[in-house]
């Protein structure tokens, strides 16, 4: 079509051709992508990363055989069957004709059963605790940022403190003085992952509140209960749910930690963390009491990190367009 | 500078102070106590224990106490181990710190590193094998690393080839500190590998770099010379949670590989509810990482020549 | 000749404000003692370096920032002068267009409801005037109904200049700051916004302080131009005046650095090089501010700072013209 | 004159997860010894892959050399391999960018990021080399040399990194110099020096320049000639004169009435260009401009025009200039 | 004894005591050397250094300071390199250490102990009467603050002096001369020489401790030694090195030059050490032993002489219900638990006293017989019900606390799951560390503990005396005064056929009352490399003892 030369064509051009139509903006200025929401949009993106989907699918079959493992397994969490004790994969017991998917445990408990109700409290704990610290990193960080100055150099000041004592050091001290249980674990997680959430919320409302649409809405009069509600926290809430993907893994990680040093969950349940650690004493004879927990944690914590990774450039603006 | 840094101890004294109160109290709040023993002890006993340890006076005098020694210099005397908290700390700590630093400088080499390697030959197969080794070293915990190489890289390896490559336990030899310093440094490691690539395509992005390009200066050259510097920025930033992470992290490894490290001695107080142990290693810990971050600190200001440290906070 | 329609009521009276921002090397004058009065229905261009201190000046006048000293007052519909509590009654009377189209919509909220919350705010009509108030004003600024429902992302940055546009428009005020609403967008897009800023301006008998860099739009669309060095008005006079009796060497170096797209000109033209850089705002010298870059600078000017004054026909300060 | 550098039917894609984008379409153009050629137009038109091309400083993937040849120092750098262009780039040939505040290396004395491309690519000791950069840091008037040599990039102010951009972009005394827009990120008067600056610098050394940005005003204070770029093509190139005094392309004139110059006031309406530019993703059939043009003809959206020849040292792509067009008088106007 | 701290690995009890009598050996296991000399051990084949040993004592000896020790290792670190009046041998029959001889008075009351002359501590110093003198007073002494001060209490008015009512002069122990020791007792006690044995009432040189003071026994250059073997080094929390010492009098017999003890604490890596040939002697888990076994290495097993239990606590209304604790009891199938998951030698119990324990000719369980069901579902569910019936209530609510180790927790959770399917009573469980397990059975702060017992010397009152109502470790609050009289009466009791009697009528009360819920008689496993050829000693009154090894050539 396009001939670079600088020769003019020699054949004759019909005039019809030549015909006047003159601009046409409306075509130019028609919008060529659909409307949809900013979240629809975000998800839309989301959707075409295949990775990250592929990571939402796992969460969600971990999810929902977490939920259902009541009603597909034919054990209970507890069930021990002391005949058949560190039974291997796939095993099914000639006298009773037990069948147990991934083995037994040293009690002889279904494996398979107990990895997805230690689902259920690995992930619950990490939703628990990264809910608990994300209402207190929001609100924390959200009063740190909006209202600046000294308030927030305080509270700054305080979180560095807080930041500065070893975090496994106080999650084990809270761990001692409270009762075990989950409640506990999230707790204790709690109660200081949320300087991380505290410290990014307090960022992005410091630089929000710069941005001309927020200075826009003041110099319009808007209310601050109207410039967080509406503004500000609205446009927190991407960060906010990419540092909540990412800070799942780091939950289940230190619920990990702590079932090692013993400060797990309480029986006859287990986490994910537990049985991990179970495994690993054994795993020179058994190698899948730890492989099968190995493998669950590190998938979850791939896919979150992933499905993180997904929607930090699902939802930023900057690589919208 | 001078003033920044006295700024920066001062918060970190105060860090430290809090530490101090907040384990003190824990200690106190804590079901049982450090004496309690397999059999009852006499009355007598308890008394004459809990007036050598000065347990016997009130808590906040108690607490003043306990901080008028720290400043002295003094955390006390353990009571499980029977021996000064100075003592054993001074003992343990160099263990600890040795492993601790390993990892720290086995990480962040390797992490940047790798992080460089995945960042240059973006989209190859190196790239892939990088991303999946962070991915790994990022989601499985450190106790199952541990266990893992000493099972295979220890006794399989003599096993098998009838070598002492890497002996399962102990600290002595060069050879046995090198599967320690790996399993603790294998989560850091990646982390810092990715934070590293991301960083370095970042940087590779930057107009700077299509300056040294346009130079004519080599591929080699631009990236040493232009790029490093700048994308480790980011790292040396996580370096402080990361040295955190390492040495919380070295619990774990140090009990698994049997280092006499503060780990093994943090764990073992904590179960046998010594409180001055507790609070003298958590102290030490925090003092660590509170100097980690200093130092950190320091470092950033040192490479980028645009932070004036006066200026550090916000 | 476009004749000046402008009354000569004051709309707004900048009473020798200053605008000081405390860093931590100092203080920083971003606005130094600035005497400026605003008459409804002008355009008043206000030019100068990056860092002179036209944004904040404009922030200043919006509310956004609070004065470190002098006052505002505000003659419109309803005199007052201009403070903290009189902050929501005023933003009713004046808005203003930013820059960065791309940074001053939010993002999550639909353009219909972009311009519609300032007339929430203020509670204007009903909510279904509003929706056709919001049509009305898209229409206005040359775009459709459907736009109402669409994203900001979905616009290319003209259209969101003209969305910001809208948005002002949509609490009718009287007076509209435009800090630098062209330079962001592609050249064949500014003559666009600016024929479209001067319709409304003739439509709704607005009151523009337009702050750009570029002289020859500022000059083009001004009455008045006042130039800022430093912090300080250094020259303001009608933009004719300006230009044909240019009296402050800054003003001069600015008009002659300013290219002309036509080559003959710009071959003929004198260019008068300033040598230096843009001094700091922070510990400012205490003579004139521009001394240290001056041509004509002398030791008075290093000594005492010119005050604003009347020579020649208009404003300016500076030691070395004389008045008539 | 000696022809420094000539493009030919250039098309650079980018390969992205949306699609390719096509940034450059077919460009044309060549440059002699000591002439200053423009390229003007919208942003994303495609000036500055062009730029970049023709120093292989796209990173290859995404972006590729579709077809096209570029000759610079009498080779054909598309099929220049890395090590090839290393020597070229530089020496040959060298770039100035758009934004002084990126461009530097933040972490770098500023005398070590000069001494490091002279040492690359002149055989020098290091002191030389130094002695080197300060006489170039002098070139382009950098007060107090010894000191500022030895001081980080974000002690300078803008003006003055970018020239010492310029200086760096000096160093070899490249045949070729492209400035990216060199002035965009600056104030007036300093611009005026940067410009300034420039001209100096192509009278002694006579070096080819070319000049990209969008503002017009720049253009006619240095081009010689002049490409006029729309969506990844030439749409007009020529000497400035003929730019501006008989612009042929549609978008050309346009571009020059939309544009207030000093005489201009308000009673003069600004001609404007409605509609935005297409999108590269999926550029048009036929003129890119012809959907905001108001000539358009049926054509225009049809076939893409060829290069016509108004006058010589014109060319322009429009159908208005084919001779069977039966507006072509008016249209010119 | 021992509230049984269980942390699992190789120290499952805090089993502080050995106590011997001189009576026969009771060892029951296989015989250790011949198993040794009988298997083939070439697979694994151990340290390489000649003459040497490494062994995995688990974990840090807190202190070597004898007075003030409480802890297992401790102990048996020490009773390689400190000798005391009296030692065991590998059958845990007391044989003379110190002391060459010794008299006993008729009433069983005065012991004289005639010392060897020519034993020398590690400073130079002669090992005499005064060295135990020092000691022993030092145990009673308040300030010293020992735990284990009432072991003394055997001593004629050691309890009165360590309450501070007496002098010094009135302590029922002196030097006759530097050689001759003698020793007065508060009540004839038949296993008082093998008392003698136990670590605590080691001799400590005053010399020695007034150089060091509070830190005697803190390192390896901080204390006397006059055993077979002197420390040579110690690396905290890591390895304490022994070599022999030349001056022992018994020299000869020693064949080591060095025992290492390493702190490997974490059971699977003590057992990859042992196979790389770092160890040579490690203890190993039930499922590691199993693994060994499977791999047809010889593994030792020996009986430690605990008694693993529930503990109730009958101040709960519902466990004050005599047929509730019956029913759980009877429910819970201790010999599958022994048989799938401990998986040794341990027995399920059939009564609280276990095995370990000597009777009046045979073993103490023998001569008694089974007193408990080792599992009995149906009585066990007929049982609840009328429990529930006289309750009066459908269901009760409990919750057994339990230590955190790995073993602990798993045992837990058979519990827990044994009362669930057999009995459809669900009980929590309380995971917690050993001390606040301690203190929440010292405060009554429970309803149900599962805990274990360790003998402090080798007579069944070790166990039994444990449930005297308001006893210090009866944490169960049972009160019975039928069980205190018959204890009144075992103390004053000479005959020993008697005595026993009333041992039978003890132990047989308690499992008809069951404050506490037996379940198992510990056993534990250890495996040496093929460097050792016997001489190994691990009973339950010596958890360690490696000081008559003898190497394969
Ligand atoms: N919030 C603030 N805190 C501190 N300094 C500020 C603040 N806002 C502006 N300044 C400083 O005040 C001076 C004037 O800034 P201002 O934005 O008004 O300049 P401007 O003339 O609008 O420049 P430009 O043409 O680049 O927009 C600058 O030096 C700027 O750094
Ligand atoms: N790395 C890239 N990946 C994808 N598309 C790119 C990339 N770089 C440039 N483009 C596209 O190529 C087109 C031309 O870009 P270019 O940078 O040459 O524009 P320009 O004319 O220099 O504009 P400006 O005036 O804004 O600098 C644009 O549409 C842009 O979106
Ligand atoms: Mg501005
Ligand atoms: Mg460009």
């Amino acid at each position: 079509m396009n001939n670079n030369s600088q020769e003019i064509t020699p054949e004759k051009i019909d005039v019809s051709r030549f015909e006047w139509i003159g601009s046409n903006t409306t075509e130019s200025e028609t919008i060529s992508r659909p409307s949809t929401s900013y979240w629809k949009d975000a998800m839309h993106r989301l959707r075409r990363n295949k990775a990250a989907m592929i990571c939402l699918i796992i969460i969600g079959i971990i999810g929902i055989l977490s939920i259902i493992i009541p009603i597909i397994s034919p054990y209970t969490v507890s069930e021990q069957h002391v005949t058949h004790t560190y039974a291997k994969i796939g095993y099914t017991d000639p006298g009773d004709g037990h069948v147990h998917l991934f083995g037994t445990d040293s009690l002889g408990r279904d494996v398979f059963t107990r990895i997805w109700y230690g689902a259920r409290i690995s992930l619950f704990i990490s939703f628990t605790a990264v809910f608990v610290n994300v209402i207190i990193g929001i609100i924390y960080g959200g009063i740190a940022g909006y209202i600046g100055g000294a308030v927030d150099n305080v509270m700054m000041r305080i979180i560095e403190i807080i930041n500065g004592i070893p975090y496994l050091i106080i999650v084990i001290l809270l761990m001692m003085i409270m009762p075990k249980g989950i409640m506990t674990i999230v707790v204790a997680y709690a109660a200081v992952a949320w300087t991380g959430m505290a410290r990014l919320v307090r960022g992005q409302i410091m630089s929000l509140k710069q941005q001309d649409y927020v200075v826009a809405a003041k110099v319009m009069g808007a209310k601050p209960s109207r410039i967080i509600g509406k503004h500000l926290l609205p446009n927190t809430f991407s960060v906010v749910i990419v540092h909540i993907t990412l800070s799942i893994p780091s939950a289940i990680f230190t619920e990990a930690f702590l079932s090692y040093i013993g400060l797990g969950v309480p029986v006859p349940y287990a986490s994910w963390g537990t049985l991990a650690n179970e495994g690993r004493q054994l795993f020179q004879m058994y190698p899948h009491l730890l492989i099968i927990p190995a493998i669950c944690i590190s998938l979850t914590m791939l896919s979150f990190n992933l499905l993180g990774d997904g929607l930090r450039d699902a939802l930023d603006p900057k690589l919208r367009r | 500078m001078i003033k920044y840094i006295g700024k920066r101890l001062f918060y970190a004294a105060l860090t430290l102070l809090a530490l101090t109160a907040l384990t003190f109290f824990m200690m106190r709040w804590l079901p049982g106590d450090p004496f309690i023993g397999e059999k009852a002890i006499p009355e007598t006993t308890m008394k004459a224990l809990n007036k050598k340890y000065g347990l016997d006076k009130p808590m906040l005098e108690q607490l003043f106490m306990y901080i008028g020694n720290v400043l002295k210099g003094d955390l006390g005397h353990s009571i499980h181990y029977n021996r000064p908290v100075n003592d054993i700390i001074a003992q343990a700590f160099p263990y600890s710190f040795d492993l601790g630093i390993r990892a720290l400088i086995f990480a962040t080499i390797m992490g940047v590193f790798l992080g460089i390697v995945a960042a240059v030959k973006r989209g190859t197969h190196w790239d892939t094998l990088t991303m999946l080794l962070a991915i790994i070293g990022v989601s499985v915990p450190s106790f199952i690393v541990g266990s893992l190489l000493q099972y295979f890289l220890g006794l399989r390896v003599y096993q098998i080839f009838d070598v002492r490559l890497f002996p399962i336990t102990g600290w002595n030899t060069f050879a046995s500190k090198i599967l320690p310093s790996f399993a603790l440094s294998f989560g850091s490691l990646a982390t810092i590998s990715r934070l590293m690539r991301t960083s370095m395509l970042d940087v590779l992005g930057q107009d700077y770099i299509k300056t040294a390009k346009s130079k004519g200066l080599s591929q080699k050259k631009i990236i040493w010379k232009h790029a490093v510097r700048n994308a480790i920025m980011p790292v040396i930033t996580v370096l402080g949670p990361i040295a955190a992470a390492v040495l919380t992290g070295a619990f774990v490894i140090e009990n698994i590989f049997s280092i006499p490290g503060m780990g093994r001695f943090f764990v073992l107080s904590i179960q046998a509810q010594d409180y001055t142990m507790i609070s003298g290693t958590t102290l030490c810990y925090g003092a660590f990482l509170v100097i980690a971050n200093l130092i950190v600190d320091l470092a950033y200001g040192f490479i980028d020549p645009r932070v004036k440290l006066t200026n550090v906070k916000e | 000749m476009e004749n000046k329609n402008f009354d000569v009521n004051k709309l707004l009276e900048i009473q020798d404000v200053s605008k000081h921002f405390r860093v931590s090397e100092g203080i920083l004058k971003a606005v130094n003692h600035v005497k400026l009065d605003i008459y409804k229905g002008e355009t008043l261009g206000l030019v100068g370096e990056s860092g002179c201190g036209k944004s904040t000046l404009g922030k200043v006048l919006m509310g956004i920032y609070m004065p470190t000293e002098g006052k505002l007052v505000y003659h419109g519909k309803k005199e007052m002068e201009i403070n903290k509590k009189t902050h929501f009654e005023y933003s009713k009377m004046a808005q203003i267009i930013f820059q960065d189209p791309y940074s001053s919509l939010d993002p999550r909220m639909t353009v219909g409801s972009i311009i519609e919350e300032g007339m929430i705010i203020h509670k204007m009509y009903d909510k279904k005037r509003r929706q056709e108030r919001v049509y009305e004003l898209l229409e206005l600024v040359g775009l459709n109904k459907e736009h109402a429902n669409r994203f900001p992302h979905e616009f290319s940055g003209g259209q969101r200049q003209r969305i910001g546009i809208a948005r002002a428009l949509a609490i009718e005020p009287e007076f509209i700051v435009c800090d630098e609403p062209i330079s962001a967008l592609d050249v064949s897009i500014q003559s666009q916004i600016i024929n479209l800023l001067h319709d409304l301006q003739k439509k709704l008998n607005l009151t523009y302080l337009f702050i750009a860099h570029d002289l020859n739009i500022v000059k083009y669309i001004s009455d008045r131009i006042a130039v800022m060095y430093l912090g300080n008005i250094v020259e303001l006079a009608s933009s004719k005046d300006l230009y044909e009796n240019t009296l402050h060497p800054y003003s001069q170096a600015l008009l002659s650095a300013v290219p002309i797209p036509d080559p003959d000109k710009e071959a003929q033209k004198q260019r008068q090089i300033l040598t230096g850089d843009v001094p700091s705002p922070i510990n400012t010298p205490k003579g004139c501010p521009f001394a240290g870059r001056c041509p004509r600078a002398t030791d008075i000017c290093r000594q005492e700072k010119p005050v604003l004054e009347m020579k020649q026909g208009h404003l300016v300060a500076c030691h070395h013209v004389e008045s008539r | 004159m000696n022809k420094v550098l000539e493009v030919n039917d250039l098309h650079v894609s980018f390969d992205t997860y949306a699609g390719e984008v096509k940034a450059v379409r077919g460009v044309t153009f060549e440059l002699h010894e000591g002439e200053v050629l423009a390229i003007v137009g919208e942003s994303g038109c495609g000036k500055s892959v062009t730029a970049q091309t023709i120093m292989k400083l796209n990173p290859m993937p995404p972006a590729r050399i579709v077809s096209g040849e570029i000759q610079l120092a009498g080779k054909n750098i598309v099929k220049a391999t890395e090590k090839e262009m290393m020597n070229i780039r530089g020496k040959d040939v060298s770039m100035i960018f758009q934004d002084p505040m990126t461009c530097l290396n933040p972490t770098m004395q500023v005398g070590k990021q000069l001494t490091e491309a002279i040492r690359h690519h002149q055989n020098l000791s290091k002191e030389a080399a130094h002695k080197e950069a300060l006489r170039l840091l002098e070139l382009v008037n950098i007060p107090n040399v010894k000191q500022r040599a030895k001081q980080y990039p974000h002690e300078f102010s803008g003006g003055m990194r970018q020239r010492v951009m310029i200086a760096m972009a000096l160093s070899c005394a490249p045949k070729l110099l492209i400035a990216d827009e060199p002035t965009t990120a600056l104030d007036v008067t300093i611009q005026a020096q940067i410009m300034d600056l420039l001209q100096e610098i192509k009278e002694k050394t006579n070096t080819a320049i070319i000049l990209i940005t969008h503002d017009l005003g720049v253009v006619a204070s240095m081009a010689d000639r002049v490409a006029v770029m729309y969506a990844g093509k030439v749409v007009e190139t020529g000497t400035a004169e003929e730019i501006f005094y008989r612009p042929s392309h549609p978008y050309t004139r346009a571009l020059l009435k939309s544009l207030p110059t000093v005489e201009m006031d308000r009673s003069v309406r600004l001609v404007s260009i409605a509609g935005t530019p297409p999108d590269l993703l999926n550029p048009p059939v036929g003129c890119p401009f012809a959907s905001r043009c108001e000539h358009a003809m049926k054509i225009c959206i049809e076939e893409m025009p060829p290069q016509f020849d108004p006058s010589d040292n014109h060319q322009a792509a429009c159908w208005l200039l084919h001779e069977d067009c039966p507006s072509k008088k008016d249209g010119g106007e | 004894g021992c509230g049984t701290k269980d942390k699992g690995k190789e120290d499952d009890t805090n089993n502080t005591t050995p106590e011997p009598t001189a009576t026969e050996a009771p060892v029951e296991d296989t015989n250790v050397d011949e198993a040794l000399q009988e298997s083939d051990r070439s697979a694994y084949p151990g340290t390489p250094e000649a003459n040497a040993i490494t062994v995995n004592i688990a974990s840090e000896p807190p202190e070597m300071f004898s007075v003030t020790m409480t802890d297992t290792t401790s102990f048996s670190v020490l009773r390689h390199i400190v000798e005391n009046l009296v030692m065991l041998d590998k059958d845990d029959r007391v044989v003379p250490g110190v002391a060459e001889t010794w008299t006993q008075s008729d009433d069983g009351l005065v012991y004289t102990f005639k010392l060897r002359e020519g034993m020398k501590w590690s400073n130079g110093e002669p090992v005499t009467a005064n060295d135990f003198v020092f000691a022993w007073k030092s145990l009673l002494t308040p300030e010293f603050a020992s735990d284990y001060a009432y072991f003394a209490y055997i001593f004629k008015n050691g309890e009165a002096f360590n309450k501070g009512e007496v002098g010094a002069e009135e302590l029922g122990f002196k030097a006759l001369s530097d050689y001759e020791l003698e020793v007065t007792l508060e009540h004839p006690a038949p296993y008082f020489l093998s008392t003698l044995a136990f670590g605590v009432f080691a001799p400590v040189n005053e010399k020695a401790y007034n150089e060091f003071g509070t830190a005697y026994g803190t390192d390896a250059d901080k204390m006397v030694y006059n055993g077979p073997f002197k420390m040579t080094s110690w690396e905290h929390e890591s390895k304490i090195v022994l070599e022999k010492n030349p001056d022992f009098y018994n020299a000869s017999e020693i064949a080591l030059d060095k025992i290492t003890m390493v702190m490997i604490n974490d059971s699977n890596a003590a057992l990859n050490s042992f196979k790389a040939g770092e160890v040579d002697v490690i203890g190993v888990t039930g499922d590691q032993a199993m693994m060994m076994k499977g791999e047809n290495y010889p593994v030792i097993t020996y009986d430690d002489g605990s008694s693993w239990y529930l503990e109730f606590n009958l101040a709960e209304p519902a466990l004050a219900n005599k047929n509730l604790r019956k029913a759980i009891t009877y429910a819970i199938d201790s010999p599958s638990f022994t048989a799938n998951i401990v998986k040794n030698n341990s027995k399920p119990a059939t009564g609280f006293t276990p095995p370990a324990m000597n009777g009046l000719e045979k073993k103490f369980t023998e001569e008694v017989g089974e007193l408990i069901p080792a599992f009995d579902p149906e009585q066990a569910k007929e049982l609840y019900a009328t429990a529930l019936q006289e309750l009066g209530v459908d269901k009760v609510e409990l919750t057994m606390i339990s230590g955190d180790s790995d073993v602990a927790v798993q045992y837990a959770a058979y519990v827990q799951e044994q009362l669930k399917v057999n009995l459809g009573l669900e009980i929590e469980v309380e995971i917690m560390t050993f001390k606040s397990r301690l203190e929440r059975m010292s405060n009554k702060d429970f309803s149900i503990v599962y805990a274990g017992w360790g003998p402090d010397y080798n007579d069944p009152m070790t166990f039994l005396d444990m449930f005297e109502t308001g006893g210090g470790n009866n944490h169960s609050s049972y009160s019975s005064e039928a069980y205190d009289e018959l204890l009144d009466k075992v103390r004053a009791e000479l005959d020993p056929a008697v005595r026993m009697g009333y041992l039978y009528e003890l132990e047989k009360l308690l499992c008809e009352d069951l404050p506490i819920a037996p379940i198992y008689w510990r056993s534990r496993d250890y495996i040496v490399s093929g460097k050792i050829a016997g001489g190994v000693i691990r009973t339950a009154f010596q958890d360690m003892n490696y000081r008559y090894v003898k190497l394969a050539q």
